[in-house]
Parts: C-alpha cells; sequence; structure tokens
C-alpha cells in the first residue's frame, strides 16, 4: 500500500502520484513506483526545465542530432560527424570524490561510444571552494585524480577544461564532464528498440546495489540529513568500459544491431522504456536472466540500480550469435534478457511472475511538465551597486596577487594528471584559450573549449549567459576555429525557490541569444539542479562548450608571443568597467558590482576580424582577454611564448588606470604581428568598423606597460611567471 | 605477384593497451614499414622482425601495471623471441610488462609525487650502440613525452651496479642541456633511468613514448630516432 | 606499539582489482578460488600513548583518514612484537 | 576456507604513499604516529582443495602473481571462520 512517507521517499508529490494511478489505471506497486520516481525525477524528466530549454536553437544545416538523444551530432563533412555532450556529476563528487569524478567521466563517456562514436576527447568543468580549508582541498585532489585515473586507463585524452574557485562551491563542488567523439555519417545508432521479436541484450558488468536512488538522490536538496541521503557510491571500472567500448565499436563495424543505449542513471529501467518510446513498441524481459553481483535482489533493486559499465543493446534476430561472439572476444558476455514487442509496454518477469507492466509512453513522455513561479532576486540590487573603489600605489603589487589567484593562476598542476596526449591528435596542448585536435588524414581540424563565468551570472544573470557563449566562441576564434556546435550544462540552486526559478530563464535567455547571433545550434546539454546545502546555493553556473572547426590546420594559432620585435595589437575597445572582476575579488574580497556588458554583434565582428587575419596568415599569436583583464591577458602571452618573451605596452585611454588593467571588459583579444602586416591588418579593421590599435611591442625580458606616459607595470616576465606558476602546486606541496 | 617485404613490425594488443593504434599508425603512416597487430590470446608472431609492447593500461594496470599482461599467450612466444634474440621493445606500460616478465631487471613504483604525469621530458641518449638508438649521438638529448603513474624506476643495488658496468641504461631523465639531477629527475627513478636494455641488447624498455613525439604537428619529432635506428637495424 | 588497520570495499560494492585478479589466477588454472577481494594495509608505529587511547584513537584514524565510510571499511589490530 | 594474504614494500623499499599518510596524520595532530607502512591485502575464498596443498598453493600464487619479489614481501594465514 502506498502512503505519504514512500512518496516523499521517492520524491513524488501526491498530486504526481494521482496522475501515475490515472495513467495507469490502478495502483502502482512498489517497483512500478520506483520506476516512476526515476523517470519522473528532475534528472531524467527535465520537468521544470523543458518549457525554458525551448528557447535554444537546435536546427542547422548541419545538425544531424539535436537534443533529444544520448549526445548531438554535427556534420563536419567528408563523411564524417562530431558526437559531443556534457554531463554533470556534481553530488557524487561531494560525497566520494575520486569515483564521483570518475565515474563521471565512465558515464560521458557512454553516452558517446552508445551512438556509435570514438570518443577522442574529454574536457571537465570543475568548481570548488577556496583552497584555503582543507576540505575544499581534498574535493579537487580527488576529483582531479579520480578523472585522470578513469580517463588515462581508457585511454581518451583529457585535452581542457576550466577551474575556478568561489566559496559559494565550497559545500556544492560542481563537476562537469564533456566529451567530443567521431563517427561515420551513415555509421550513427540510436537507442532504438525496433523489429518485434529481436533479442533484448544485456551486456557489460553484472547488477549490483549500487547508488539505487541515485537518480532521485540527485534530485534532492542536501540537508542535515546528508549521512542518510548517503547512497553506496559506484566505483567505476575504467578497464571495463575499455573493453566494451571496443566491443560496442567492433559490433557497430557490421550490420548486427538495431539499438543500444547506455544505462547510465537510471539503468535498466531508463534504458527499456526509452528505448521503446523512441520506437513506438515494447519490451519485455525477464530479471532472472540479468546478470548479477549480488545474492537475492528484488525487482526493484534490479531496475533501479545504477551500477556502472552496463548497455543494452537491441540485436536483429538472426545476428545474436555473431554479436555474442564479439563480446566473447573481449572476454564480455551479451546476457539476452527479453525481446521487442508490439504492444507500447514495458514488462518486466522475475521468477516466473509479471512484476512490472506499464506503458511506456507514461513513464517516459507523460511525466507533469512545471511552469515553475520565478522572481526578480531580492539579493540583486544590492549587490549590483558598487562604491568606488580607491585606486591602487603599486600596481606590480596588484598584479601579483592576482597572478597567485587560484582561479587566474596557472593550472598545469591539473592537467598534467590527465593524459593529454594518448591517441596522438592533440596539436594544441592545455594551456592555450582552446584545445586543437588533428583529424586524422584530414586537413581540417577540431577545436573545442568550455567556459562559463559564475559571478558574471550571479551579478547579471543574462548577461552572464550571453558571454558564456561569446567567450567560448572568442577562445575558438583565437586559435582560428570557427563555431559549429554548442553543448550546455546548467548548474543551479532548487527550482522549487522562484529567485533560483529566475536566474534560470534568464541565464538560458542570454545563452539562446547568444547563439542565435552568432548562429549555432545547441546540441544537447544536462541540467543540474539542487545544488545547494542547508539552503544555500551555487551561483548560478552555466557551463559551456563549444565545437570549433579550423580549415586548415596549417593556420593554427596559439597565445604565446612567438618573436621579439612584433606588434602588440589590441583588437576591441577597452572600456571602464571594473564590476565582477577578479581584481574586485582578490584585492577588495568584493564579489560585487554589474557584470561587464556585451554587444553582441560588437563581439562577432571582432571575432571575425581575427579569424580573417589569421586565414591570411599574418597573426603571430592571439590570445583572448577574459578574468584579470588586459594586464592578464599580456602576462599570459609572455608566460606562454617559448622564451619567454617580454613586451613594452603604451596605453592611452582616458579611463581608470585599475579598469583599464583589471577590468574584464568583452569582445577584446590582444594579437602580436610582424611589422610589415600592421598596415594590412588595419584595414581588414576599417573594413569590419572594427577598433585594433597598435599598443606596443614585444621583446625584452620584462613585462611594462605605461598608461598616459607613466610607466605603472614593470616586472620581470620571470618573476610574474613564478607566481602565476607556483600557486597551485604549492597548496597542494607534500612537505 | 608477391611482394616481399623484408621488415615488419608486430604491435601487440592486451585488452587495456591504449597506445597500440598510435605506435601502429606510426609505423605505418610515418615511416612506411609493414605492420601488424598481434592479439594478447594468440601464440603466432606472424613473423614480425620486431615485436612492440604499446602503452596503456592493460588489466586496467590492477594488482600492479603489467602484473597480468605478462601472462597472456602471447608474451610466451615473445619470450621465446627474445631469448632467440628477436627485438623487442617496450613502451611504458609495455616496459612494466617486460619488468614484470623478468626480460628485464628491476621494478616500477609509483612516482614520487604520487600523481599521474602527462608531459614533455628531456632524455640523455647514454648509449647509442643498441639497435634501438644508433642513430643516435652518444649524450645527445631528445625531447619526448611521458605519460604515466608507475614510472619510478627501481631495482637493488647490485642490479644497478650491474646495469651501468654493462651500459645497460639507454636513456636517463635530464635537462635541455643534458644536465641531470633531482629536479629533473621528474618520477623519482633510481639514477634517473627512463630507458634500459638486456644484456644480450635486442629487449628495451622505455618510459617515455617516442610513438607520440614523430610529428612535428605534436611539438617534437626526436622520438623518430629509436624508429628509425630499429629500420636501420633490421634492414642490415 | 605497532598497529595493523585492514581497509576494504564494503562487501556490496564492487571490487574491480579483486575481479580482475580472480579472472587472472581461473586462467592460470587456479579455478579453486571462488573470490577475490582486494583492500589496503596500513602498519602504524606509535610511541608514547595507552592502550586506553589508541582503542579510541584508531578507529576515529580509520574512519576520518583511512576508509571512506561510505563505501569502505576497515578492522584493526594490535600486533604483538616477536 | 578463506585465505588472508598481505603484500608490502620490503623495508629497504621505501614508500612514499606511507610517508604521505603520517604526514596527513601529522598535521591533523596525532603526533605519537611514528611511521606508516602502506601495503595490500587480499581475501581469498577458497573452494574444494585440502589444507595441504593450501600450503603450497598459496605462497605459489603469492610469489608469483600477488607479489613481485623484487621490491614486496607477503605473509598469509589462514581465516578462522566466525
Ligand atoms: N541544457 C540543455 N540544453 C539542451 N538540451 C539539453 C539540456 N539538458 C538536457 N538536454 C537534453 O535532454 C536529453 C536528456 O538529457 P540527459 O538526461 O542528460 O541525457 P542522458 O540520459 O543521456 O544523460 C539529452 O538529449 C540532452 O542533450
Ligand atoms: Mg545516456
Amino acid at each position: 500500500m502506498i502512503d505519504k512517507k514512500i512518496l516523499e521517499e521517492h520524491n513524488l508529490t501526491v498530486e504526481e502520484y494521482e496522475r501515475i494511478v490515472q495513467l495507469i489505471g490502478r495502483e502502482p506497486n512498489i517497483t512500478e513506483l520506483g520506476i516512476f520516481s526515476l523517470m519522473w525525477s528532475e534528472h531524467c524528466s527535465y520537468k521544470s526545465s523543458k518549457i525554458h530549454l525551448k528557447k535554444f536553437p537546435t536546427s542547422g544545416k548541419n545538425v544531424i542530432q539535436g537534443p533529444g538523444e544520448n549526445a548531438g551530432i554535427i556534420d563536419i563533412g567528408e563523411g564524417l560527424a562530431v558526437v559531443f555532450k556534457i554531463e554533470s556529476h556534481n553530488h557524487p563528487s561531494f560525497i566520494e570524490p575520486f569515483q564521483g569524478a570518475a565515474t563521471g567521466v565512465g558515464g560521458i563517456l557512454r553516452d558517446i561510444f552508445t551512438m556509435g562514436a570514438r570518443p577522442i576527447a574529454l574536457l571537465d568543468s570543475l568548481r570548488f571552494g577556496p583552497l584555503t580549508k582543507s576540505k575544499n582541498k581534498a574535493i579537487m585532489d580527488g576529483v582531479v585524480s579520480g578523472i585522470s585515473a578513469y580517463g588515462n586507463s581508457i585511454g581518451i585524452p583529457t585535452v581542457g577544461g576550466d577551474v575556478y574557485f568561489n566559496q559559494c562551491y565550497s559545500m556544492n563542488p560542481l563537476v562537469n564532464v564533456f566529451c567530443l567523439g567521431i563517427a561515420k555519417t551513415d555509421k550513427i545508432f540510436y537507442a532504438r528498440a525496433e523489429g518485434e521479436k529481436n533479442p533484448v541484450l544485456y551486456v557489460g558488468a553484472k547488477t549490483g546495489r549500487d547508488g539505487i536512488h541515485g537518480a532521485t538522490m540527485a534530485s534532492a536538496e542536501f540537508g542535515e540529513d546528508l549521512e542518510e541521503k548517503r547512497p553506496n557510491v559506484q566505483v567505476g571500472d575504467p578497464f571495463k568500459e575499455k573493453l566494451l567500448l571496443e566491443a560496442c565499436l567492433e559490433v557497430m563495424t557490421k550490420d548486427l544491431i538495431v539499438g543500444i543505449q547506455d544505462m547510465g542513471a537510471a539503468g535498466l529501467t531508463c534504458s527499456t522504456s526509452e528505448m521503446a518510446a523512441k520506437s513506438g513498441s515494447g519490451i519485455i524481459i525477464d530479471l532472472d536472466l540479468v546478470p548479477q553481483r549480488e545474492e537475492g535482489m528484488t525487482p526493484y533493486e534490479i531496475m533501479l540500480s545504477e551500477s556502472q559499465e552496463r548497455m543494452l543493446i537491441v540485436a536483429k534476430k538472426e545476428k545474436e550469435e555473431e554479436v555474442k561472439r564479439i563480446f566473447a572476444k573481449w572476454d564480455l558476455d551479451a546476457v539476452p534478457i527479453g525481446y521487442v514487442t508490439k504492444r507500447e509496454k514495458l514488462q518486466v518477469k522475475s521468477k516466473g511472475e509479471t512484476v512490472v507492466d506499464l506503458p511506456v509512453e507514461a513513464i517516459v513522455n507523460l511525466c507533469p511538465v512545471y511552469k515553475r513561479e520565478n522572481r526578480f532576486p531580492s539579493y540583486l540590487k544590492k549587490a549590483q551597486k558598487l562604491d568606488p573603489v580607491p585606486l591602487p600605489e603599486n600596481y606590480n603589487h596588484i598584479l601579483k596577487k592576482i597572478l597567485s589567484s587560484a582561479t587566474i593562476a596557472d593550472k598545469e598542476w591539473v592537467y598534467r594528471q590527465y593524459d593529454h596526449m594518448v591517441q596522438t591528435n592533440t596539436a594544441l596542448l592545455p594551456g592555450a584559450d582552446a584545445s586543437v585536435l588533428r583529424i586524422e588524414g584530414k586537413r581540417k581540424a577540431l577545436a573545442i573549449t568550455i567556459d562559463g563565468n559564475s559571478l558574471y551570472a550571479y551579478l547579471d544573470p543574462i548577461t552572464g549567459g550571453k558571454i558564456a557563449v561569446a567567450e567560448a566562441c572568442r577562445n575558438l576564434s583565437c586559435v582560428g576555429a570557427h563555431p559549429v556546435g554548442v553543448t550546455n550544462c546548467l548548474n543551479f540552486g532548487n527550482p522549487e525557490k522562484p529567485e533560483i526559478m529566475w536566474q534560470f530563464k534568464e541565464v538560458i535567455e542570454g545563452i539562446a541569444q547568444a547563439c542565435k547571433v552568432f548562429n549555432i545550434p545547441i546540441t544537447g546539454g544536462n541540467v543540474s539542479f539542487y545544488n545547494e546545502t542547508e539552503g544555500e546555493a551555487v551561483y548560478p553556473t552555466p557551463v559551456i562548450g563549444i565545437v570549433g572547426i579550423i580549415e586548415d590546420i596549417a593556420h593554427m594559432i596559439s597565445p604565446g608571443f612567438k618573436e621579439k620585435g612584433n606588434a602588440v595589437v589590441l583588437i576591441g575597445k577597452n572600456k571602464q568597467e571594473i564590476g565582477a572582476s577578479e581584481y574586485l575579488k582578490s584585492i577588495f574580497k568584493l564579489e560585487r558590482g554589474l557584470s561587464p556588458q556585451i554587444d553582441l554583434e560588437e563581439e562577432k565582428k571582432v571575432q571575425e576580424l581575427c579569424l580573417e587575419a589569421m586565414s591570411q596568415g599574418i597573426l603571430q599569436s592571439a590570445h583572448d582577454i577574459s578574468e584579470g583583464g588586459l594586464a592578464l591577458c599580456l602576462a599570459e602571452s609572455c608566460f606562454l611564448s617559448r622564451q619567454k618573451i617580454g613586451c613594452c605596452i603604451d596605453l592611452k585611454d582616458p579611463i581608470r588606470t585599475d579598469a583599464l588593467l583589471f577590468g574584464e571588459s568583452q569582445s577584446r583579444i590582444i594579437v602580436s604581428i610582424r611589422s610589415q602586416n600592421i598596415e594590412h591588418l588595419l584595414i581588414l579593421a576599417q573594413e569590419r568598423k572594427v577598433k585594433a590599435t597598435v599598443i606596443g611591442e614585444t621583446g625584452g625580458e620584462g613585462l611594462i606597460i605605461h598608461h598616459l606616459n607613466k610607466e605603472i607595470i614593470n616586472i620581470p616576465v620571470e618573476e610574474a611567471y613564478k607566481f602565476w606558476k607556483e600557486t597551485i602546486p604549492g597548496v597542494f606541496k607534500i612537505k | 605477384m608477391r611482394v616481399w617485404i623484408t621488415l615488419k613490425f608486430g604491435v601487440v594488443i592486451f585488452p587495456g593497451s591504449n597506445c597500440d593504434y598510435d605506435t601502429y599508425n606510426v609505423l605505418r603512416d610515418i615511416f612506411e614499414q609493414k605492420t601488424v597487430f598481434l592479439w594478447h590470446k594468440d601464440h603466432d608472431l606472424k613473423k614480425a622482425d620486431c615485436v612492440i609492447l604499446p602503452g596503456g593500461f592493460s588489466y586496467g594496470d590492477y594488482l600492479r601495471s603489467g602484473a597480468i599482461a605478462k601472462f597472456s599467450p602471447i608474451m610466451q612466444e615473445v619470450k621465446e623471441f627474445a631469448l632467440k634474440g628477436g627485438l623487442v621493445l617496450g613502451i611504458c606500460n609495455g616496459f612494466q610488462i617486460l619488468l614484470e616478465l623478468g626480460l628485464l631487471p628491476g621494478a616500477m613504483l609509483r612516482n614520487k609525487n604520487l600523481k599521474f604525469l602527462c608531459q614533455f621530458v628531456h632524455l640523455k641518449l647514454e648509449n647509442e650502440r643498441t639497435p634501438f638508438t644508433l642513430k643516435g649521438k652518444k649524450g645527445q638529448v631528445l625531447k619526448i613525452p611521458i605519460a604515466h603513474y608507475e614510472g619510478n624506476y627501481f631495482a637493488p643495488p647490485d642490479i644497478i651496479r650491474e646495469l651501468k658496468t654493462n651500459n645497460q641504461v639507454v636513456f636517463r631523465y635530464s635537462d635541455t642541456q643534458g644536465r641531470i639531477n633531482e629536479e629533473t629527475n621528474v618520477n623519482g627513478s633510481l639514477d634517473s633511468i627512463a630507458g634500459i636494455i638486456n644484456k644480450k641488447g635486442n629487449v628495451m624498455g622505455m618510459m617515455p613514448h617516442p610513438e607520440r613525439a614523430s610529428e612535428e604537428l605534436f611539438g617534437s619529432e626526436d622520438g623518430r630516432l629509436v624508429f628509425e635506428s630499429i629500420v636501420k637495424t633490421i634492414e642490415n | 606499539m605497532k598497529i595493523r588497520i585492514l581497509v576494504s570495499y564494503k562487501d556490496s560494492v564492487l571490487d574491480p582489482q579483486g575481479q580482475t585478479v580472480k579472472y587472472a589466477l581461473h586462467t592460470l588454472g587456479y579455478g579453486f578460488i571462488k573470490d577475490v577481494r582486494q583492500g589496503k594495509v596500513f602498519e602504524l608505529d606509535l610511541e608514547g600513548i595507552s592502550k586506553e587511547e589508541v582503542e579510541k584513537v584508531i578507529p576515529e584514524i580509520s574512519d576520518k583518514v583511512l576508509a571512506n565510510p561510505i563505501i569502505e571499511k576497515f578492522s584493526w589490530e594490535i600486533l604483538k612484537k616477536k
């Protein structure tokens, strides 16, 4: 008998329960209720976000698959497609940082190769609390080791990502993992269960009592009772997944299967019902046939288990044996557990009895959709107000402090724990604005970047959304790539709170507008709500992953200065914008003011100019201005040059010196160029009505900046470099 | 018509190998050598002139890196092949397997900082009189990436002494100038050892990945030296 | 005083290493091995601390530092010196 | 029959993991810990094999598979069932 308490345990409201009863025309049994609780959870059903996600532009001439499948697919020509997607694993990574992050990698990888693509790149977007707290250090250490352990072992390079630190992530770290794979356009696979009597095969790891309620856990805000909510976190097995990957891709080279779906969160439940629903068919399975790791598992447990490294395959009747043979080659079993039916039902048998008999439509598509109330947040007006801060005396000193802020500092400590070279395609290694991957045997190359400044989104959600997209595109243009597709992960607090919902709808509006201006489709993503502890929500954190194409890899450009005596040119305008800056945060401990504003049309022109100049081969280096502002961009351009070339800069803009150096105004790129090409660049700029100014020259051992004929920064590159380079290793040094 | 190709590389695939294709592609595309894969469950070396054990995580590196792979059927053939003087090169995980198998002396411990390390390093070529390095010059410095968690070479003092007296140390971690010190010894290996060869001189293991440094696009071509040396050796 | 602490995954938690070791031993012909679980062992040398304190502090250390209670269990003993 | 096998580094091999744990425990104020060594433990379930065979086969397995004699030593015991 289902009572209130049971419903609460399953995160279902009374209304939702009544809807279930009405949909199936009777009271569900406990296993059936469990199934609904998973499929109607926020994580699987998107019941709170659906209506807003609709705003995203999702079509385009190269879109092969938009939102709705395991991953999005974009046609990149020459018979190839890129398959990519981003997923969050925030809650598990807080509970058990190493395994939580590791299984996060495992999950997104399955989303990619389940579609027939070989994964060729991972990126990770991480958000932690300040490293001054040992708890945060331990979480970061565990998360990075976990990603490293899984990705390195299975042999997919982790080629990039980003890391931000903010108090709001102290009890709510964010771990978003992006994966991209390459597939032949004529060998793409979907989650389909077609063809009556076609066998349903279970492949991969045995089923245990792993993370039961995991999916719903991911949809329940942590409170005092965190301990209770802790499930037994899964342990990842990258070795098993590697075998699974190779076996699945080998099966897919032949004409043996009609559909395949990974078992992620919501395991057997999700894979069986989704495959059937997408094909207007039904599936019947017998749980006695499901390989099990533990004794006496109930149907409820088997259906709700989240054990990792498992896939579900619908094979062609007559090909079953060959599929088994291929899996056996990789030391894996492919076990028939049921077959496809005509009735649009999910039927589950156990010990000869039918324990589940539900219409798949109800499970998968009839979850209530909520138009949750949203309200302008009370904090915003106050937070946007910024009283003038005093002008610093010593800018060298300020620069050093900013260089040593964890968010700004070099992240090599993280990415050198990742094998970012395996598969030998990584042409531009982590550390640049975007990572570049060679496509075997092609002129074209792929560029990938992942971005999202949550402080902007906190202080101005819609602009924060726009900037996340704009900056990602800017990063791509800095390496010579134009964007072709977007995926996104939206990390927010509790959507039942109107102020959170307002942030959510605003950020989405911003993302949508930017994507329309740049004319790039959103092909998928993920929403992670309830990122809050004891009522404290994370800042609204959109994480944007964008894939770009470099038409000719020979035109690839990197951020470091290349030679002495090059002109340093600023593309774009300096403005007096200081709000939401890393400068205010690390010098004045202020997280306020208005975030930098952005004119998307102007941004687009700046990027187009950069790309045009690159395709004409006149740029030596390009680096975009973002956190830390102009000064940091220049410093990094020195750091990233092989011989640590310095530069001498002379700025004339009549604005506050601190805003000029450290303000984070958008739509700016610093390039270096040989003097004989300056004219040409300036003409290209004029044609596009973009401002381009020669602001100095590369050379010397120092980073030297003048403002209105006064020297304001003069520091040896090597010295500045140390602050930037040694901050994060310093935190983790083993004495 | 039958074409005779005297030269053939065999790249072994273990469950969990992940540099198998990288190595295969470099040999086939960059060096245009006839190259075949060897499957761990087989006993057939397909008449390969040189067998390469590629990098990766055979059997997930569970238990110890290389500890389980050494029992593969193919490895029994490789062992015989090696004892008969056949050329065997172990890269990274391949090196670890050769150690576990006893074809090379010593063992691997975790990197001194207990972290996985993926980065370019500089190697000093200590022995250019091997089939794997004869195209190099003694003391020459090579820039080649490493990517491992257990590359901290260890062996008892007597073994180390032996390695030195027989000039079996082929590569050592160094700086760009070939200077060797604690700092350049990234993973803490005894004597900064990055690669060694057996007494007989036909089995070499190295932690760095020459196949990742064979194309200009990837920042260094120094790894070519190893493959070109093997080709030269066999052609003669 | 010498203490030995054993840390291993809870029985309900998958142990990939143990599984792989078992698989290897089987292929080597040791078919009589029905299951393998792999864990960690810590041997601690203690000084200037009473048996009573040990009883209190070792479980504390194990729980806080050596094991993650969510997926791991631990047991410990005092080693008699030989 | 349940067997427990302990594998740890020989004393001649330094054990950075143990050192790191020791350091961590010290910073947490457990100063009375003079040394930490970390190793592996394997628990095997055996079936259909006599005590005599076990005496022979377990050292064999440990030496050949579970431990690397160059750097590791092992010890083992039969666990009495509770
Ligand atoms: N923020 C978003 N923007 C666009 N599409 C999204 C977003 N969040 C989720 N989706 C799409 O909804 C579908 C279901 O998402 P998800 O449950 O994360 O997939 P999976 O079940 O494979 O993890 C996916 O196709 C995903 O791309
Ligand atoms: Mg999926």
